[in-house]
């Protein structure tokens, strides 16, 4: 059972690696998008503090999102995804490996940068540490919510947008608590109980989502 | 067909790679020469400045790291042009070994530039039009980077890439001229060629030290256009020759 | 000539010896650091190189055959 | 070891295909598709390993309903699609496909298939860069070493140049010999010299 | 020269209505991103106010972005995009067609829900009509440069985020004037000066764009 | 009317496919590109079309170079893929082709066209639901109409069944025979009843 998520997680991350804009691509996107904020909304520091938990998780969820067409499509359309249908043992397992290998190269160096990002909204340092857990606690349940949509759209034209359509309602569960923790740290209210929310999301959506994604997968290869 | 024969030849990689193998130490020289004397004019000669204290002598790297990081930008642009219109090889070359000292230069500019700010301006960032437009200087740069590196295509890579730079181009007079469209926090130019508002001093020690990061870069940028020509031209005769003769 | 009156005047920069030596360490250390890194990697392309021309003049060079070699499926 | 298809039913969007069709294979045979383009040919295969299921009638593999397990440790199919990725060598590409299908696959057994379909001196190419019949070996190679016993085929031959087809027109009579079963669909006439050849014809 | 032009429009929106999914996800996407701030930063009507022309602006841009990897991808994978190449008129009037077809499916349905959403924002009257002038004036820039992200990241497999690397630095300036207009509006300085450099922005790339777009579209067929 | 190449070379990646490669073809002559798997075939065809610029060498239309919008207006390509939108119905398929080719095409002429490839009361489903073989016939009735004297043809056999591939041998050589040329790569070994045939062997 094992031997075959790290399998899957082994040969994702190995692509990711060749292909290299993967990672580094969806990182300056949620770079990009955090910065487009100040420039439309204007220079005030104070506004800006209290935008900051908002803007930075939905640009999270939008850098998220923006890679999950591709999370089947590519086995999709060279017909790997049959393959691993054809395979001996359950879909679900390979899917879980694939929403690991996702979380890994979509999902952590998001983490890894936002307190970064945070400075540059003048955030504090306890603001600052809350956001880069509320992240890392939070974005497993993106990737895992993503792959239902990602599957359910597989093969549709529109699927690009389409994917956000289904994915972003539900997305906003994670969205409010994970802002939500930040902006009660910032308001000296201590963000332990959105944070404990945030990854019984993450727990449930993990465990479960792969197997409602195989379900999708079977369906779309039809 | 003839006289293109020549702009080829004289563009080819096979005599520009000795010839940059000689420049390189030269320009290294240059710039520890000029690096040495800025710094000591800079650091050691130069008196406080009344406003901002010591602080003001960040200036010494902010300023050059800013200039340099939009004049890289430049000459990419222009040797891009160069191989769009003639289809040189060494142009597409050029760019990509200039890319990644330009992004650093723009990363040392934001870097110098948030250091300055927090004791000048009470912040390490303002969302100010100079500052907004240099951040989106080194996103280009990396965008350049990373389209590059996506097309496996080495003729494919430059073509593009050469096309993105063209049309990116029209953010440096943004930057240049975003403080005298915007009144920002960020200084506005005080380097005048008639009359100067800085100290004499001052003034010799940013620009030799501008001239140190520009000496910098061609060594730098030398360096790794050698590289990449050679990796490209692995299965010409005169790299195959190269590899041959240079010991182990 | 020389504005310092002691070493520890000019290391405290008036205060700002943390941002100005901060700006001026990491200047100094990308300096140092970007051209041993691109010089490294010149060397390991070098080495790269003439071992794959060492392999392949042990068969024969893919570009020089205009052919390609073993084709037919054995 | 039988494959038995019973009174299958296949409807596609709103054209039936075909109905009532039956048919038993037993070891050492192979089961020739033919038909036009458009008689459903795919759409049977496709049947057959468990990725369409029929409008009505049923496919038993020993006796058993398909749908288990052990009947996909006992396939290996292999469609219109290579199933490989532009990014990864052929090497890579060849076990990555061995460990993700739960197969025992050594490196110099890679190797070795490669080198069979004529690809020796581009393990280490990534398969972007290969022709439209060299991306066909790749998926092919996997065939080399693969002992399971049904082997179901789209259009193997498509895309590969005569010297080629000759050479898979061998691997898969050995398979057959082996005491293997294969499906398979082409629309070139490929003479392959095995025990029992059963021809069906649709449409 | 205007057959051909009228021609890829007509097919292009074509296949628009057939889709359906692209013209309504646009749309949506736009509508749910713009509704998710309110969720991320909490309710207080003067803050959203200051907010409303950035984030409106934010969401247009990324809702135009998404759907522009598709822009010459469909047509490059299914050999269209080659046939198009070969024909006997230059391809930069084609992808002026292509340009305008995106235009009216991804930009022009902005600027119609923009005053409703503007009113979720608690915007006045003034500023709605200047907001959806604003995006009217400035989406067709965003489809243009857009069309040169798209092309030059055309084939390559991290295309979808490599061309938001791409686009959204040169988006920027659109950015800055579409709100500025809005909350120049707003504030009580009049957007007109904003809405006329809008209105430069617009001329200028969507007469240069489609020719530099061809120029890479030729350069990835090779 | 002569299509002629000069001293090609070709490069892909690193490997030098051909060089020095030149041909001269006059009108009712087909060039028939043979060679194994990868030997450059369809770069070949590329560089004939002007997609892919050779590395060396020149290629004329008429005695000029094919630079010129002119020899666009006097080719049709047909590639490896088929250019057809999934969600149009071969008529539209058909119709948005020879508009955005800038040709004159009725309706009439086209659904001609479409019962001519064997899809007669497809004309309204869209290609999607097709075969296979079914959309390469699509693709292919962009010749039944067409006019342009140099056709230039990928592996056109591909996918087709024995009838469709009959019919379109003879289309060809119809082509042929009204003056036309015509450059062309299969595997599948299929007889042309034309005038002159070409070969040309690559690798
Ligand atoms: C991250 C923040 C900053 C960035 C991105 C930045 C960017 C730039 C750029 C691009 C230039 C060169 C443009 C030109 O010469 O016209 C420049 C020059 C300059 N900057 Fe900054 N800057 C930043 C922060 C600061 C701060 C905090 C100060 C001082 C309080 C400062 C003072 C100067 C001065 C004095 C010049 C020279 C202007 C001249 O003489 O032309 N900068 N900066
Ligand atoms: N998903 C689908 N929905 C509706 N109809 C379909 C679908 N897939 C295929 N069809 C129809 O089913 C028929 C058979 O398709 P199939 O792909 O099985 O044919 P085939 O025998 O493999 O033909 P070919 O030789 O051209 O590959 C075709 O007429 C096609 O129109
Ligand atoms: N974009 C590319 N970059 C690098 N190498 C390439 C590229 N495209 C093709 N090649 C290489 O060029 C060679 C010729 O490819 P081409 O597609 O022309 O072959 P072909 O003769 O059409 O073969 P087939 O019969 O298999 O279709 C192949 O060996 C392939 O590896
Ligand atoms: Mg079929
Ligand atoms: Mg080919």
């Amino acid at each position: 059972m094992f031997r075959i998520i790290t399998a899957v997680i082994g040969r994702d991350l190995r692509l990711a690696m060749r292909r290299q804009a993967d990672i580094v691509s969806a990182l300056f996107f949620f770079v990009i998008v955090v910065s487009l904020f100040p420039l439309g909304i204007g220079p005030e520091p104070d506004l800006l503090r209290k935008l900051a938990p908002g803007v930075l998780w939905v640009a999270a969820l939008l850098a998220t999102m923006l890679s999950l067409p591709r999370l089947f499509a590519d086995d999709h359309r060279d017909g790997t995804l049959e393959q691993l249908a054809l395979a001996p043992h359950p879909l679900g397992l390979v899917v879980t490996g694939k929403v690991i290998a996702h979380w890994l190269v979509s999902g952590l160096p998001l983490a890894l940068v936002a307190p970064v990002l945070g400075i540059q909204f003048d955030l504090s340092a306890d603001a600052l540490l809350v956001l880069t857990g509320a992240i890392l606690l939070g974005t497993p349940a993106l990737s895992g919510i993503g792959a239902i949509g990602a599957a359910l759209t597989l093969g549709l034209r529109g699927g690009g947008v389409l994917v956000s359509l289904l994915v972003l309602p539900l997305y906003i569960p994670v969205l409010i608590f994970g802002a939500g923790a930040v902006d009660a740290t910032v308001t000296g209210l201590g963000g332990e109980g959105h944070l404990s929310l945030l990854a019984a999301i993450t727990f449930a959506s993990v465990g479960f989502a792969p197997w409602a994604s195989a379900a999708a997968l079977k369906i779309a290869l039809e | 067909m003839k006289d293109r024969f020549n702009l080829y030849r004289f563009a080819s990689p096979a005599t520009f790679y000795p010839l940059a193998g000689k420049m390189i130490p030269w320009f290294v020289a240059l710039a520890v020469v000029f690096g040495l004397a800025g710094l000591y004019l800079g650091m050691l000669v130069a008196p406080t400045d009344f406003q901002q204290g010591e602080g003001y002598r960040i200036i010494f790297i902010h300023v050059p790291a800013s200039w340099m990081s939009m004049f890289i930008y430049l000459v990419m642009a222009f040797w891009a042009a160069i191989g769009l219109a003639f289809n040189t090889r060494l142009s597409g070359m050029m760019a990509q070994a200039l890319a990644p000292t330009g992004a650093l230069m723009a990363f040392l500019s934001l870097w110098t530039g948030a250091l300055w700010g927090k004791p000048m301006w009470g912040t390490w960032w303002v969302w100010d039009a100079r500052l907004t437009s240099e951040l989106i200087l080194l996103f280009l740069y990396i965008g350049y980077m990373a389209l590059t590196a996506a097309i496996d295509d080495q003729r494919r890579a430059d073509k593009a890439g050469g096309l993105l730079l063209l049309v990116g181009v029209v953010n440096i007079p943004i930057i240049y001229f975003s403080v005298k469209w915007w009144n920002t926090l960020h200084q506005g130019s005080s380097v005048n060629l008639t009359k100067s508002s800085m100290a004499e001093t001052m003034l010799w020690g940013m620009l030799l030290m501008a001239l140190c990061f520009w000496m910098y870069s061609i060594a730098v940028a030398l360096m790794r256009a050698r590289t990449i020509m050679l990796e490209r031209e692995r299965h010409t005769d005169w790299a195959k020759a190269l590899l041959a003769g240079e010991g182990a | 000539m020389i504005y310092w009156n002691s070493l520890g005047d000019f290391l405290a920069m008036g205060g700002y010896g943390h941002y100005v030596w901060g700006s001026f360490g990491l200047t100094a250390l990308i300096m140092a650091i970007e051209p041993v890194v691109v010089a490294r990697h010149q060397r390991a392309t070098i080495l790269r190189l003439k071992r794959q021309m060492r392999a392949e003049s042990r068969t024969e060079s893919p570009t020089r055959s205009p052919a390609e070699q073993r084709n037919t499926a054995a | 070891m039988t494959l038995e298809a019973d009174n299958l039913e296949c409807v596609r969007g709103e054209r039936r295909l075909f109905a009532g069709l039956s048919f038993r294979l037993d070891p050492g045979e192979l089961l020739y598709l033919q038909g036009r383009n458009g008689a459903g040919k795919t759409s049977l295969l496709r049947m057959l390993i468990g990725l369409l299921p029929p409008e009505s009638g049923e496919i038993r593999w020993q006796d058993r309903s398909i749908k288990s397990d052990d009947f996909r440790a006992d396939l290996c199919y292999l469609g219109h699609l290579n199933a490989i990725k532009e990014e990864l060598t052929p090497l890579e590409s060849l076990l990555a496909a061995a460990r993700l299908a739960d197969e025992e696959l050594s490196e110099d057994d890679a190797i070795d298939a490669l080198e069979q379909v004529g690809l020796a001196g581009r393990e280490d190419l990534a398969c972007k860069y290969l022709s439209q019949g060299q991306k066909r070996r790749v998926a092919l190679a996997r065939l080399v070493k693969e002992r399971r016993p049904l082997w179901v085929l789209d259009e193997p031959f498509v895309a590969l140049d005569v010297a080629a087809v000759d050479w898979l027109a061998g691997l898969i009579s050995e398979h057959l010999q082996r005491g293997g079963l294969a499906v398979m669909t082409t629309h070139q006439l490929v003479d392959i010299p095995a025990g029992t050849v059963r021809e069906l014809r649709l449409g």
